[in-house]
């Protein structure tokens, strides 16, 4: 316990200030060589109409080291993966490899423009194709396009493929009938989202008492002949396997629809089973989440499409492919659904995720799915005893647990996850899938061992017991921190979204 | 563990898939790689870029600028590389007060009221700025303005194929190389008129002009801006009236890394806030009153609006974004200013002597900041070719890769990073290749 | 405040486990390629006899994860110059460059071995004959040499030199007569040590009440004829110029002796004074202070010795001299102490010094000085009011005080030290140099700004105020760290230096 | 500020310093260079070092070792390379508890009781070891048997050269390679042996015949290791009876950087703990009970003893004990077992294919670990020089850098860095560049 210090308010980590607020006249934090050229009077060059007049007026003027020292500090203020077990459902928060870092920085990599002719580009464009490659075999999808850069992204661009298959085989005319996507109430936001920016209307698919798809829903809404497609997580985000897959797929292309999974749990499956054995037509996957790319406090990303030979002529240009040993850019899809980002997508990530498959090798990449698992199974039976949990089946990487029994004595989700942050852990995702009330979804991955798993169902188990002895320290939860929680209905009531001069900021 | 849990085998925590959709065999992927020999394979791979290894005129969307050393060492600290989005802000006000730090950078510069946490790159953003100025105008016309880099109007192409908007063109001036002007299709069904500047040729737009012409028709002017540091000099959209503007944030601070991961920049006015795509960042209190950071106006997003959802958009850029913040901090005020002025300088003295030579012209007369386009006397592409194999410079992009129509023309592009050296080689290089 | 919380034990950061307690059979964290020669039998190649037996025991097994975490958490127990102003009073905590860390890495010297051949390793060598003659127009002191890997190392070098120029210079016998360093009372221990390790006996000079070595005494000691040298720290430890050198060193010349000055202070002079002007034989310097290599938790450093050209053939061999553009070895030295260490000394500091000196140019060292005392004079100025100054001379680069006025209130320069530290600060040099009672030594350098400065100021201030209206608060001090203040003596009692398995602890 | 302490100008912050003594110009150092400039000079500079650039077989004394990316990652972290001494131990517990895992890694794998925070590097370790020698025995002759590293004696010579302690030699047997080992000079005025194993042939010594003769006249054996990957093959030099053990800890994870920085080991055993030169740290504990780390016996050292400390060390080489300290981590019980093996099979298969050369030889018998001498049949220097410029090979240290009566003679040096196609290119190189 801390003794009752009364003083203590300008400790300089806690309290950084916005850059802003250090900002002093005159200071410098960067030094240019000097001009070589002979310098022309710059309203010659740029007529003064399209000149710059507010002198960059409120932009921060500090010194190198005031620069170390502020994000220094402010870096303390997070919880990392590098710091501990991170079991954030649905997001896969591995450990992100410092080899796989360093392979990014390579200067051969980092300093290629994207422009650059592809005769000299050869060895990036060997890694795009290479990891294409290995991503068709891990999926079993053999057309790749790892031009999305993120898993929405990547969700965007499958359903826009989708759609244009089917206004190929049906025309236009009767695909313009087929603008409903089926997506079940458990599913991520994105997905929904995703299918509406491809002009898709959704249809909610309810789940079963048991966590899956109701099948006998998804005939139903298949009945209609309005059906494009369905999208479907697997795992699905109450970390259960759709062990109806086969038939669901069945299902839905018996009504003309496709198949798109959501591929953001595929480190229950890799080197296990593969979504194009399954009939999935098309899915996405998170580099950032499986294969282990850094999230970076949230992104990059890279969220390449997979879909089957069919719907590969659909896919976004260019595509690379490789002809007599020499690497391409091929623009002649003309069914494609065009680009969807300038050149080739989040590279970076690419050459990362491709170091993780070759460092991990076919082996590796399997036991590291039987390790995620094996994970969430430990987890699941550690805190059976003291939470509610809501599915019986036996989970994949990741275990939803609630607030059940908490809640009674008033104490909910969002308390525990806090009350975790004082035993040293980040929370587990919460409140999410909406579909189950007060849900804790707790996704270990294979990157923590078993004293660490320990460690963490004790702090379950210890905030359980808080929560009927002492509830209200797990209600002013946390304690630990820098800040308490804060008031977020204010914040968006009253949105301040930016640093203002103390001056204006009161004139406005 | 596993007998612990009762079971015999790894195998058996696979039960609930059914046998027959699991793999009977390993996957044929590559075998395990120790250290030595990934890195030994990539650095082979590596030294088949050559292009990362040569004197560049390269732009056209991906500048190459000087990185000060420290963002580098900053974004590899373990606390912010391996974080997740900052959900839980009690352990996330690092991040947290980096994006709040970044969304007033890119207002200042932009000259806007509010800017969001970032979007992948800017190519994405204007497609993203599209679909919002039809929900913020209701209506359906957009008319792309001049000359836009070609790849963005692609992805602005898929965006807006099932949104039911009308994607329109305005042509450039084959003089000026700006937009036309005449805008005859501008009328009060459109949306937007969307512009870059500097454009895809180099040329300064004028952005104030166009902004009085839409906003006469209730129209909104988007203003993307594929070399960020030209804010560093040029007037702010903001200050020419824009109503959205998007950027390619690569030039502050990020490597070219062959096209990714970038970060798009987006900022609007404070009364479009709610209709902004993607995370926003805010100040909060907590009890005792110590400021903090929050994501805030989550009401706009795929996880609680899904797809009502202002745009599908989870996992942004936020590393890229931290890497430009520190970037821009640590240039600051003047640094920022110097580097565009190195640009424009450098540009103008290569302008100069490149027009000097025999049978090459600067084609466009509008103002321009870092870049040009040279037309030459023979084909771009043969005459680039030799320029990089013989002499080791990369002296541009040959537009026929995006107009087929324009042979002969090539795209220059001078930063702070070409010494007077280089850009004396180039001449020299372009003046021996060209002799008859 | 932390309210009271009473389960909070398990937080990961805090209780990071030594990698002993944490290891598990069978984990490992590395990969090789597989062995590309036909294996023997190990015995064969090393006859039994030879071998380990103990099949390595107790050395950790983890996960490469394990590793980045064990690191990553005991790495946010410490205090860093990238996180706050660090004003340890004779050390020199001074922002240390990233740039130059970079440079430190580059392959081409990363990767040389210090056995290539001289002519394929031109510019490794370029760089140490390019350090040298910096630094000697930086001392104005013409013979460098930069094996010595720190100050003390630098010292003895030295010293030596000296012995072994009076050797020389007046045959084995007399010199043997000469066997007296003189050596200020308020010199840093590795003075007399040094001295002690090249065959010296020490005999301690006196300080005024100014704070400056007494003359009168000097002379006195001079006058037995056994004088060998003086050794003189300048600015002297009490972070004032000695401004009688030039008589100092008069004295000591007319008594047949050589000065040698510690450098470590330096970074008073660069750029503003230059010891070869002022009269003295021979100093070393602190890289990793004055030049701004890292202190890296206690080293490495670099400490070059420079000498006036008399001494130069005394220097350690081999010496990086430069022969029609080349750069070569000369062993050629007969007169050379020999070797202080393998190799070249600590070339990487090398690498980052030149680096330094590059980059700051030769106003940008000058004006670094001028920073670092303008820095130490404002908070002389500072805390004048409520600490004890014990000299009036104006300090240079750091100054001195004691706790005279708080120990009245039985609160002593430790506890202010402890107390500093819930303020978020390092804190000062205490308890050096030895002839101020209760001295707190303290060198904010140029590296912090006025914000901070005053920030600092604030706090000791305010501690000040707390001696005064709480002492317990000061005594109990520090509050807000991860352990308290640790019982140093029973430490000392019973070391225990390593750790040991549980079983053979109990059994030894 | 200047004005605030009523000082006109900077010059009046220097009053104190006589003007006589005042430079009265700028200094003639180099002119500010920006980062662009710096980076671009080293990296010219680092071009000329081809030494960095070739397939290398050197040893002598430091060695190229894979070292995990993670290594340089961790230290690089400001809190740890941005600290100092830990001298205030409530905010240094990072850099505390790794020193205790250091000195604790260094005991298991020397077979020792008690080791230091680190010494400068191998060569001043050794020196420091006679120092202690002569402290603990208080006799004044040591004896260097065999062949120990010339560099390492002529440090140790510097060391004792004013310490009242005689260094007198024993050979090297000229089959063996190893100690000859009559050891006529040992006697009862005898502080130490001094040994060093695997020796700068090689050849791997007999400690525990050497610590039997020591001891039986209370003499001390002092083992010296410059290559301490051999540590994880090799039995240990405590269970063969060494009294104190001083090892060049550059294997263990530290770039070979042109000699430097490096770290030096230093262990013994318990009973001479408070004789040991350097810092250490203990464990210690607070009020409540919590386990810490502090600087411990600070009585031996310098800043509390001044002239009577058992050394004048007080920087050490804490940032290299730290890598040393995560690679031995992240190697671990197999991981140096593994490394030290395929240095021992790949040595070995070097060994038999060179041996195989027409009039190349191999002169010592001695057992060997990564090292062994090659004798040919032209002189070392030239083969080498050739070996170099023409096939990219450093193939080794011609022996006449040290010793001019073995002309022929050069130490080859194999790793697990060197792939059986690097050793093939070398018998390949030896054998063409020898053909009559
Ligand atoms: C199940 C699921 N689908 C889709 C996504 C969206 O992926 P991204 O954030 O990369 O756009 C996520 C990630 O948050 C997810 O968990
Ligand atoms: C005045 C003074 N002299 C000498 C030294 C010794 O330098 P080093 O620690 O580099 O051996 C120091 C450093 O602590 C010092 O402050």
């Amino acid at each position: 316990m801390k003794s009752n210090i009364t003083k203590v308010t300008s400790h300089i980590n806690p309290n950084e200030a916005l850059i802003f607020e250090r900002s002093q006249t005159g200071r410098v934090g960067y030094r240019l060589p000097a001009l070589d050229v002979d310098e022309e009077p710059i309203a010659t060059i740029v007529p003064q109409q399209y000149l710059r007049d507010d002198d960059l007026v409120g932009l921060p003027e500090v010194s190198e080291v005031d620069v170390i020292r502020h994000f220094v500090r402010m870096s303390t203020w997070n919880y990392s993966i590098d710091q501990g077990m991170y079991p954030l459902g649905s997001c896969t928060m591995k450990y992100n490899s410092r080899l796989n870092e360093k392979v990014a920085r390579i200067p051969g990599f980092a300093n290629l423009h994207p422009l650059t002719e592809v005769e000299n580009a050869q060895g990036a464009l060997a890694v795009i194709y290479q990891l294409q490659q290995e991503l068709a075999e891990i999926t079993g999808l053999p057309g790749i396009s790892l031009q999305p850069a993120a898993g929405a992204h990547g969700e965007m661009t499958g359903v826009m493929v989708i759609r244009s298959f089917i206004d190929a085989r049906d025309g236009e005319e009767a695909s313009a009938k087929r603008r409903t996507m089926l997506i079940p109430d458990s599913a991520h936001g994105t997905n929904p989202a995703s299918a509406h920016l491809s002009g898709f209307s959704v249809k909610t698919i309810r789940s079963t008492a048991e966590g899956l798809t109701d099948l006998e829903h998804l005939r139903e809404l298949c009945a209609g002949g309005d059906v494009a497609g369905l999208m479907l997580t697997n795992p699905n985000t109450l970390g259960l396997f759709e062990r109806n897959i086969k038939e669901i797929c069945q299902i839905v292309h018996d009504a003309g629809g496709l198949v798109y999974m959501d591929g953001a749990n595929m480190n229950a499956l890799v080197g296990i089973a593969r979504p194009g054995d399954m009939g999935v037509d098309v899915i996405h996957l998170n580099l950032h989440k499986t294969f282990s790319t850094p999230h970076g406090g949230g992104g990059p990303g890279c969220g390449p499409c997979c879909c089957s030979k069919e719907l590969e002529p659909f896919l976004p240009v260019p595509r690379v492919v490789q002809i007599d040993e020499q690497f391409k850019l091929d623009f002649n899809y003309p069914q494609s659904i065009g680009r969807v980002k300038a050149f080739f997508g989040n590279y970076g990530m690419m050459l990362r995720a491709l170091a993780y498959i070759q460092t991990h090798g076919y082996d590796g990449l399997r036991e590291a799915t039987e390790a995620a698992v094996l994970n969430a199974r430990y987890i699941a039976n550690g805190l059976v005893s003291d939470y509610e949990k809501p599915f019986n089946d036996p989970p994949m990487h990741e275990v939803v647990f609630t607030d059940k029994r908490q809640s009674r004595k008033g104490v909910h989700t969002l308390d525990i996850a806090k009350r975790l942050i004082d035993y040293g852990f980040h929370p587990m995702t919460i409140y999410f899938p909406l579909i189950v009330q007060g849900a804790m979804l707790i996704e270990p991955t294979e990157s923590v061992g078993r004293q660490e798993l320990d460690q963490f169902i004790e702090a379950m188990r210890s905030i359980a017991q808080e929560a009927i002895e002492n509830p209200e320290l797990v209600l002013s939860a946390p304690h630990d921190t820098r800040i308490g929680r804060l008031d977020e209905a204010a914040a968006a009531r009253k949105p301040v979204l930016r640093w203002k001069p103390k001056q204006a900021a009161t004139a406005s | 563990m596993l007998e612990q849990l009762g079971l015999a085998s790894a195998a058996d925590l696979f039960v609930s898939i059914p046998k027959d959709l699991r793999l009977a065999r390993e996957l044929q992927t590559s075998p395990a790689l120790s250290e030595i020999e990934l890195l030994a394979g990539f650095d082979r791979l590596a030294e088949t870029n050559f292009g990362a290894q040569r004197i560049s005129f390269l732009g056209a969307g991906a500048y190459q600028h000087y990185v000060p050393t420290i963002v580098d060492h900053l974004i590899s600290r373990s606390e912010f590389f391996t974080a997740y989005t900052p959900y839980q802000p009690e352990i996330s006000q690092g991040t947290l007060q980096a994006i709040f730090e970044f969304q007033t950078l890119v207002c200042q510069l932009t000259g806007m009221e509010v800017a969001n946490a970032s979007m992948y790159d800017g190519s994405t953003a204007l497609a993203e700025a599209v679909l919002m100025a039809e929900r913020v105008t209701k209506r359906s016309k957009v008319i792309a303005c001049g000359a836009i880099h070609p790849e963005y109007v692609d992805v602005i192409t898929t965006y807006v194929q099932h949104a039911g908007i009308e994607l329109v063109h305005e042509p450039v001036n084959p003089e000026t190389g700006q937009v036309a002007g005449a805008l005859e299709l501008l009328d009060d069904k459109t949306a937007a008129l969307v512009v870059q500047s500097p454009n895809f040729f180099g040329c300064i737009e004028d952005v104030a002009a166009l902004a009085e012409k839409a906003h006469a028709v209730g129209a909104l002017l988007i203003v993307s801006i594929t070399e960020a540091i030209s804010l560093g000099l040029l007037r702010s959209p903001g200050a020419c009236g824009a109503d959205i503007v998007v950027a390619e944030g690569q030039s502050f601070g990020v490597p070219l890394s062959f096209g990714g991961p970038y970060v798009g920049l987006f900022a609007t006015r404070e009364k479009y806030a709610r209709q902004i795509p993607g995370r926003l960042v805010g100040e909060a209190y907590d009890k005792e009153g110590r400021r903090g950071f929050v994501l805030t106006l989550a009401t706009r997003e795929q996880h609680i609006r899904r797809e009502k959802a202002t745009s599908n958009i989870c996992t942004n850029e936020g590393l890229i974004a931290l890497a430009s913040t520190i970037y821009l901090e640590t240039m600051g005020r003047s640094g920022l200013r110097e580097v565009a002025e190195h640009c424009a300088q450098k540009t103008a003295y290569a302008a100069k002597e490149i027009r000097r030579i025999k049978r090459f012209s600067i084609p466009f007369t509008g103002a321009r900041f870092n870049e040009f386009v040279v037309r030459g006397p023979v084909a771009a592409m043969d005459l680039l070719a030799k320029l990089g194999s013989e002499r080791g410079i990369t002296g541009g992009l040959a537009l026929s890769h995006y107009f087929p129509d324009r042979p002969n023309d090539f795209l220059v592009c001078v930063t702070e990073m070409n010494s007077r050296a280089d850009i004396d080689a180039l001449v020299a290089g372009l003046v021996s290749l060209t002799k008859a």
